[in-house]
């Protein structure tokens, strides 16, 4: 891998960055893998990368039936936070944001982490008890999330509203000055550069159309547009389409896929220096590195796998966002696009074993996949490498459902539904 | 903006409706009668298919009738309506998106 | 149309103290037998109003809603002066036309008499439970703010918050419709009591979210005399 | 200062206002301008080219195209009122206005003299995905150093610093047909679809109808092509069944024919001319029984070495400007072309007496029409050249015409470098198939066209004119009238006999050959300076391919490394010569390379006009109890609970928060409190199976419920967590009331219906909300008897007469009411029910008739303060969804005997069963201070193990606080919290972890006030002293 830095930039530059060369191979399918990862986005590069980097298992394939990073990693609001109420998704989320501090360096690709902060903010007495809980669970877990009186949040977000006029004004915020923004896009191709170099086969336009198994039950590979694959285990990272895949394996979960919307504005010059999340009144916002305001909001409410929303739900959005933001009025919707979101009944993700041997399953994230990246690949590699699950993703096996441990983060989901 | 059919009401938007999800699931005669995992499955294991889906939605707005309805997935098509208690009628493979 | 055999407390107020001008202040007022949540917005609605559009609310009524299977509505409507509709979407009136039903859906109506017969009419609608054990009536006379818009562009102003097709050939006298308007459930009742038998068209809101509606409507109604009035 | 003066205008034609002149200013210089002109058409008549610089390589830009694909010409309006600045405005869509003030963006200090453009060798670094490879070694280097940087120079205008105070409208409309675009093929749709009784909406972004007949010179039925257009919309207009909407822009093409335009309603008036309270914009939302896209095409530029200059034109804007707008935008001109089309530009430009210095045809053998009869008017015609480069800085000087290797390369160096102030250049055109796409439909590539045209539709639609491909006038007619008719046969009417086809002058077309890169010679790539794709996001080809050589071969992935497509012009000139480029590189053809979906919007939408009226207090209905006015009077201050506004307590003069609930709750513990509780949800129940019913939907037992008494109950889903809670009466035979929470109101006779509608159609149950028909006061304390007595003068209601959890008709105050005796203070308490419009009565009589008892209005806060030292809880406070009745300590509530209730087989799962679940118990500070306030611990503190919280984290936490007050009764502090195991340690001793410490408490019972109940019924010592 030939690595990036400023010296390697320069010199390209003299030959007109004609000797660049590719980020990762396209390779033919092998016959055969040790993993098949089924899914290229974020999720499952990054299983990829960690099977290779910290389990010496190399000899694995990503297969993505379009294009690396084409589902929800680059269709996301790019939000990095890991303010999660329990225990549990404390572990895995303040796992995921440590790895993401590293990550450029790791890589040797810059993501763009930009830890510019997160609000999420109170506008009502009961938003104010949970904000606070969560705060305290936060600190107590080692996060760094604090409680903001209104004068608090107004001075980290000068821009924001917080008078008492406000139909719902704002009475408070939890405030996490780790959490920030990445990339969507470089975190994929960044994680697909660094698998590669590692001996993984990532194979694009290749989607998985059935899934093999022995006689004796146990998972053989997968069917594809390109053929058979073999494979010893088989890992569905496949947000928006966790079910489907699942189902391959008459595999049934909780899940139900819906679009999610997200818009951006116009670029302007810099206006707005964190991220601003506002479950109640539903609406989130931050402004991108190129100037843009990047608005998301609720799902649509329901099954749907069209990448395409209803335009009153962007229409509710964009209303709050002008009741939050005034000075925003008159700035403009310039792009608007939907992911398909998995959810599930707790809003926490399943990761773990299925009941098939050798096949694993990681979905079900939600509205809050992207910001997991790291750290779900980390802890899915090892699960799978392991065929027992990482501690911090044992409490997301689908066995959850069955004992009631669920692990309920309507709350800290970014909006509640 | 989905524009779904009520069986009273005629064509409304989409607004004036609440999703029910799954249609069909029914309620089990004997809870105490199941396993852990047969009751997980009825509160939490749903239908979630790429195509044909036979979904429940009431008119909140309007008549607050409950009813379900068939609609392809990957197109939005509502396809068919039809009253609770009634059965899903047939649908023409050549309209659904999802089955491409 | 039935011929009305009612009993004299249907058809007029069984309560002597109840009625548009009894109470404790003046009709509609603060400290009224019926305080209308609007008291303080009746001037503005008003002064908004004009020959294109006027907005105005009300005097009390009786609203019952009727739940029922279709066999039953034959001897409801014997007793109430007029059966209620079975097309969805429609309102029938008694021959004095002081009697309405509204249809709300499959099973449910909602009955408007004149105010004051609710308990008398509630009573004798109950009767005939004995015929069948899918009856329920409630009264709902308090439940809703009633409001009124007329003029020729009383449609375009409903057009700004509400998704349905308002046009004439769409939707005229003789419908109502339960749908949204803005953010709030409403239930519009088309008529064509307007002067020269333009629209009348009534707005039902619950009473909590009156003065939101009317707020609404009032800010839809600014610089409508502005607008192309084609609809 | 520069005196700027018309002299790019003509001296007759265009279709301007002459006889009125309007000054606008211009980067602080003040020119002229006519009623009719756009920003862009009068700069360009004050002969200003340069308008602003571009976003990564800040390189001067001006004018490329007339219409809404222009990517360059960004401007910030400004107006006399600052909160009404608005930035990125594209000159080619700003109707000039007397007094407009407009400055270029994203230059500093000035758009002449950018510091911005000094990058120098810094550029040559920037390649594609330059920010991926450096700085990835220090987050901190990163975060502080160099992406402020990158944040400073990105981005273009400048948001407003004040709010918004333009009004915005929606409309919702249905119509038979939906016309998109008012040119040819659109008029041509509406004009076959009018006096046929169906709806027609014929919507045109432009403030005038016409389209390209504006901007060519056309004849149709003898007719110049403005008169024919004035002609047919007369026509239109007289038509009472059509809606024409100029300056309106279709945005968004959704399911079912559901569309979504902007209208700019008062953009184009100077403030003080825009009638009052008209709204600036509105938002149209469209469910049409038929669409016709009629939505024309976009031309698209030669990709050549700085073919980014000011001074480089479209050839068809430059007619635009020409007829349009009757503005000369050069003098000497070049004209560079693939196709002979574009031809016409150079003849009509010739024509209005510019010198045409040559004509570069990248092909040997251009087509027979246009480029005969440019031969044939002495114009210089160089077949198989290209042109390689350019020279000039704010405006193109010359043009370096070069011959094309063996390979069909741009050689290295120029056969001539021809001077000219106005390089026009054409690569085609691209069909305008956004809305199309949005709709579903696909996309085919059609090589004899060079473009995507639509293909299959999943929507009912047409696709007429340019926007079908279809570039002949007569045709674009004829198809436009055919699908005008069949859209309102198809609705069901009759659209007459087919108007017979129009005479049409216009040249023939011809014919195009792709040329996507005027791709300098092998070796010599980079000869000709940077080949702009984007001119917006400055991508070049050289990025395209250096983004396909690096393994970015999915056009998605190229856009995404090269930012193509993403500026606020969408690529719509860039998206297609970056595909050509992509798939040359690939060495694919184009339909295997793909193309991009279009997604709404088709141009920008102001965020305001989005929100329409739901700004301000209609951001959400507030719901008002009929009391409401009372609160108000009385100085309340109030909380939002859902969408209701309930009074949260009610501050004296000189009050605080903590000294007013104080005060109320003394007053209801020590005399009588008044509540206004009207927005507790309320449902009738009514039918045989009434009992039946709750004792599915409730955890406890209902069947022996006798008429006229009340009884509590808890809800759960079918996951076996607490929903809801209240109290439910026996009315009648077959009739209770249920009691709701105020949140979870609507979200409960959902869940009930949702039951009796899917699940248990048998059971002959009747529900109906009558939440808003009652309005309920509730009077607490040990005075409340004599209140009561003295409201229902004649009627026994003391508590020896009338049980506790039963109800009673009686006339209170005059009014017919129902009244509870249930409690949810602990003390003797009344609620009473009157009609809802009569609960302001109700209200004035109790504060008139208890004043001497001193009856005390109480909120929220008090009401929470004083339930909490019951140990009632309150659902959303001690509930978050994941309480079961038992951890709540309301096992007592949970049937043993019911076969079955929703949720029962859920509490029996393993994680139900653990003995370590989260308990509701009580918490009191354990070195209690009396009259120490500060002795409340804050809700939502976690609890821990005494001494934890001085470990590292993790710390195990046992539970939290999910309420916490000042109990003035109690004279403490004092919580109700959630503990792990927590009713097995009444009495333990653990730690509130606070940031700045612990605070030991003591675990104990939640009950903590009169846990015997004796003060249900009426203190008899207060009563006996109110007495």
């Amino acid at each position: 891998m030939t690595r990036y830095s400023i010296w390697s930039l320069a010199r390209n530059a003299l030959s007109h960055h004609a000797d660049w060369p590719r980020q990762w191979r396209s390779p033919a399918p092998r016959p055969a893998y040790d993993v098949v990862i089924v899914g290229g986005g974020g999720h499952g590069l990054a299983t990829a990368y960690y099977l290779a980097k910290e389990h010496g298992i190399a000899n694995v394939a990503v297969l993505e039936k379009g294009w690396l990073g084409g589902g929800n990693t680059g269709r996301n609001t790019t939000i990095v936070r890991s303010n999660y109420l329990w225990d549990e998704s404390a572990a895995l989320y303040e796992l995921s944001l440590k790895l993401w501090e590293g990550l450029s360096k790791d890589l040797n690709y810059n993501v763009m982490l930009s830890q510019r902060g997160v609000l999420n903010l109170a506008h009502s007495l009961g938003d104010v008890r949970a904000g606070r809980r969560r705060a305290e669970a936060n600190r107590l877990n080692g996060i760094d999330s604090v409680w903001l009186e209104p004068e608090g949040v107004k001075k980290v977000c000068p821009p924001l509203n917080t008078s008492a006029s406000l139909r719902y004004p704002v009475l408070g915020s939890t405030w996490q000055p780790r959490g920030g923004t990445a990339r969507h896009d470089a975190v994929a191709w960044g994680y697909a550069r660094a698998a590669d170099a590692r001996g993984v086969d990532i194979i694009q336009t290749c989607e998985v159309t059935g899934i093999r198994r022995d006689p004796d039950g146990r998972v053989a590979g997968v069917e594809t547009t390109q053929g058979f694959i073999g494979a010893g285990k088989v890992g569905i990272v496949a947000a928006g389409h966790t079910s489907v895949l699942a189902a391959m394996a008459d595999i049934r979960l909780p899940i139900q896929s819906h679009p999610l919307q997200a818009l951006v504005s116009e670029p302007i010059k810099p206006v707005l220096d964190c991220v601003v999340m506002s479950g109640a009144i539903h609406v989130y916002v931050s402004q991108s590195d190129k100037g843009e305001l990047v608005i998301g909001a609720g799902i649509d409410g329901y099954n749907s796998y069209a990448q395409r929303g209803s335009v009153h739900v962007l229409e509710h959005q964009t209303a709050a966002l002008c009741e939050l933001f005034p000075v925003f009025a008159r700035l403009r919707m310039m792009r608007t696009w939907a992911g398909i979101v998995d959810v599930c009944p707790d809003a926490s993700p399943i990761l773990g074993k299925t009941p098939v041997p050798g096949l694993f399953i990681n979905g079900g994230w939600g509205t809050g996949g992207f910001k997991a990246t790291p750290g779900s690949g980390y802890v899915f590699a090892h699960t799978i490498a392991r065929d027992e699950p990482h501690p911090v993703a044992a409490p997301f096996a689908l066995e959850r459902f069955t004992t009631g441990a669920l692990i309920d983060e309507h709350g800290a989901a970014a909006v509640a539904h | 903006m989905l524009l779904i059919e009520c069986p009273w009401c005629g064509p409304r938007e989409e607004p004036e409706f609440h999703y029910g999800g799954q249609a069909h699931v029914v309620r089990p005669a004997d809870p105490a009668a199941l396993s852990d995992a047969d009751w997980a499955a009825y509160v939490f294991l749903r239908d979630n298919p790429k195509g044909v889906f036979a979904e429940r939605w009431c008119h909140t707005a309007g008549c607050r009738r409950w009813f379900n309805v068939l609609r392809d997935t990957v197109s939005h098509r509502v396809l068919a309506v039809y009253r609770m208690g009634e059965t899903a009628p047939a649908v023409d493979p050549a309209l659904v998106e999802g089955a491409r | 149309m039935d011929t009305p055999t009612l009993p004299a407390a249907l058809l007029e107020p069984s309560d002597p103290a109840a009625g548009p001008t009894a109470g404790f202040g003046a009709p509609g007022g603060p400290g009224g037998r019926w305080e209308s949540p609007l008291y303080p917005l009746e001037r503005a609605m008003a002064a908004a109003s004009g020959p294109l559009v006027t907005l105005s609310s009300t005097l009390p009524r009786t609203a019952l809603t009727l739940r029922a299977t279709e066999g039953l509505l034959p001897e409801i409507g014997r007793l109430y002066g007029v059966t209620p509709p079975t097309t969805p979407n429609t309102w029938t009136a008694s021959a004095d036309g002081r009697r309405l039903a509204l249809w709300l859906g499959p099973d449910e109506w909602l009955l408007v008499a004149p105010d004051g017969t609710a308990p008398a009419l509630e009573a004798a609608i109950r009767e005939t439970r004995a015929n069948d054990g899918w009856l329920g009536v409630t009264d709902t006379s308090h439940t809703y703010t009633t409001l009124v818009l007329t003029g020729p562009r009383a449609r375009l102003v409903l057009s700004k918050g509400c998704t349905l097709d308002l046009h004439p050939r769409a939707i005229g006298a003789g419908a109502c419709v339960q749908t949204l308007l803005a953010r709030t459930r409403v239930l519009l009742r088309f008529t064509d009591d307007g002067p020269d038998r333009a629209d009348a068209i009534e707005v039902w809101v619950r009473n909590s979210f009156a003065r939101y509606t009317v707020a609404w409507l009032l800010d839809a109604m600014t610089g409508i005399a502005a607008e192309p009035g084609d609809f | 200062m520069t005196e700027h003066t018309q002299d790019g205008r003509r001296p007759d034609g265009g279709l301007i206002d002459r006889s009125k002149r309007l000054r606008f200013r211009f980067n602080g210089h003040w020119m002229d301008g006519h009623p009719g002109d756009t920003l862009a058409s009068a700069l360009l008549a004050n002969g200003v080219h340069l308008v602003g610089r571009s976003m990564k390589y800040h390189r001067p830009r001006g004018l490329l195209a007339a219409g809404p694909e222009d990517p360059g010409g960004l401007v910030q309006l400004h107006g006399q009122d600052p909160a009404r600045t608005d930035p990125n405005c594209r000159a080619t869509q700003v109707p000039l206005v007397d007094g407009l003030e407009a400055d270029s963006v994203n230059v500093w200090p000035s758009v002449e003299r950018d510091l911005g453009a000094g990058l120098g060798a810094a550029e040559r670094i920037m390649g594609a995905g330059f920010y991926y490879k450096v700085m990835h070694g220090s987050q901190w280097m990163w975060q502080h150093g160099f992406e402020p940087l990158i944040r400073r120079a990105a981005g273009f205008g400048k948001a407003p610093t004040q709010p918004d105070p333009d009004r915005y409208d929606h409309r919702h409309v249905h119509c038979d047909v939906l016309i998109v675009g008012a040119g040819p093929a659109g008029l041509a749709a509406a004009q076959s679809a009018i006096c046929s009784g169906a709806r027609v909406i014929l919507a045109e972004q432009d403030e005038r109808l016409g389209g390209s007949l504006l901007a060519r010179d056309r004849r149709i039925d003898g007719w110049s092509g403005p008169d024919w257009v004035a002609a047919v919309e007369a026509r239109l207009r007289a038509c009472p069944a059509v809606r024409l909407l100029p300056r309106t822009t279709v945005t968004g093409y959704y399911d079912r024919n559901y569309l979504v335009a902007l209208e700019r309603v008062t953009d184009h008036l100077p403030l003080d001319q825009a009638p009052a309270g008209r709204p600036r914009q509105r938002l149209w939302h469209i469910r049409a029984a038929r669409v016709v896209l009629a939505t024309g095409a976009h031309e698209r530029p030669l990709v050549f070495g700085d073919n980014d200059r000011p001074g480089i034109m479209l050839a068809g804007a430059a007619q635009a400007y020409l007829h349009r707008w009757a503005v000369l935008p050069g003098r000497d001109v070049v004209l560079f072309t693939n196709n002979d089309a574009a031809y016409e530009a150079a003849l009509d430009l010739h024509a209005a007496g510019a010198s045409v210095r040559a004509i570069v045809d990248s092909r040997l053998e251009p087509g027979p029409g246009l480029p005969a009869r440019a031969r044939a008017a002495g114009l210089r015609i160089m077949t198989g050249y290209v042109i390689g480069g350019t020279t000039g800085t704010a405006r193109v000087t010359g043009a370096s015409v070069t011959k094309r290797d063996g390979a069909g390369r741009a050689l290295p160096h120029a056969l001539d470098t021809v001077a000219c102030d106005l390089l026009l250049v054409s690569g085609g055109w691209s069909p305008v198939v956004h809305l199309f796409s949005q709709s579903g439909g696909r996309l085919r590539y059609d090589d004899d066209r060079v473009a995507f045209v639509p293909d299959r539709a999943v929507q009912d639609q047409a696709c007429v004119g340019a926007c079908a491909g279809t570039v002949a006038l007569a045709e674009c007619l004829a198809e436009g009238a055919a699908a005008g008719a069949e859209a309102v046969r198809r609705a069901g009417f009759d659209p007459g006999p087919a108007r017979p086809a129009p005479a049409v002058v216009a040249p023939e077309p011809g014919t195009i050959a792709p040329l996507w890169w005027a791709r300098p010679a092998a070796g010599q790539e980079h000869a000709w300076g940077k080949p702009f794709v984007d001119f917006q996001t400055d991508t070049t080809a050289h990025d395209i391919r250096q983004a396909a050589r690096e393994g970015f071969e999915s056009v998605e992935h190229v856009k995404r490394y090269t930012l193509t497509g993403f500026g606020t012009d969408q690529g719509k000139t860039a998206n297609i010569n970056a595909l050509g480029i992509l798939s040359e590189t690939l060495n694919r053809p184009i339909p295997q390379v793909g193309t991009t979906t279009f997604r709404p919007p088709y141009t920008p939408v102001t965020f305001a006009a989005m929100a329409g009226r739901d700004r301000g207090d209609h951001l959400d209905p507030a719901r008002l109890t009929a009391i409401h006015d009372r609160h108000v009077a009385l100085g309340a201050e109030f909380e939002d609970v859902g969408q209701w506004k309930r009074p949260w307590y009610y501050p004296h003069a000189g009050e605080d928060m903590a000294a007013a609930v104080a005060r109320e709750c003394r007053a209801v513990r020590e005399a009588v409190g008044v509540l206004d509780a009207s927005t507790l949800g309320k449902i009738d129940i009514q039918g045989p199976d009434a009992a039946e019913f709750l004792n599915r939907v409730y955890t406890n037992a209902w069947k022996k419920l006798a008429i006229g008494r009340v009884r509590y109950g808890v809800m759960c889903r079918e996951d076996g967590m607490v929903f809801d809670d209240g109290t439910t009466a026996r009315i009648d035979q077959d009739r209770y009331l249920m009691t709701t929470t105020t949140g979870n109101a609507a979200a409960v006779m959902d869940h009930l219906e949702a039951y009796l509608q899917t699940e248990w159609p048998d059971l002959r149950v009747r529900l109906t909300s009558v939440t808003e028909q009652w309005a309920t006061v509730g009077l607490a304390g040990p005075r409340a008897g004599v209140l009561m007595a003295r409201l229902a003068s004649g009627q026994d209601l003391s508590p020896a007469a009338f049980p506790f959890l039963s109800w009673r008709l009686a006339v209170v105050a005059g009014l017919h009411a129902r009244v509870f005796r249930i409690s949810f203070t602990g003390e003797l308490q009344y609620e009473i029910n009157v009609p809802w419009h009569q609960g302001g009565a109700l209200w004035d009589a109790i504060l008139r008739v208890g004043v001497d008892l001193g009856v005390t209005p109480y909120g929220t806060e008090t009401m929470h303060v004083l339930r909490a030292e019951k140990g009632f809880i309150i659902v959303g406070q001690e509930t978050d969804g994941t309480q079961t009745p038992g951890d709540l300590g309301l096992d007592w509530l949970v049937s043993k005997t019911k076969p079955d209730f929703i949720g029962k087989r859920s509490l029996s799962r393993p994680d139900m069963l653990r003995p370590d679940r989260r308990q509701l118990v009580g918490l009191r500070p354990k070195d209690r201070r009396p009259k120490d306030s500060r002795q409340v611990f804050p809700e939502g503190s976690q609890i821990v193990e005494p001494g934890a919280a001085r470990r590292p984290p993790p710390v195990p936490m046992l539970g939290f606080i999910t309420s916490s007050y000042w109990s003035p009764a109690l004279d403490s502090g004092f919580a109700l919290a959630l503990v792990a195991g927590g009713r097995a340690r009444i009495g333990d001793t653990v730690s509130v972890a606070l940031p700045d410490g612990e605070r030991p408490a003591v675990i104990c019972d939640p009950v903590m006030y009169d846990k015997e109940g004796a003060r249900r019924d009426g203190h008899p010592d207060a009563a006996r002293r109110a007495a």
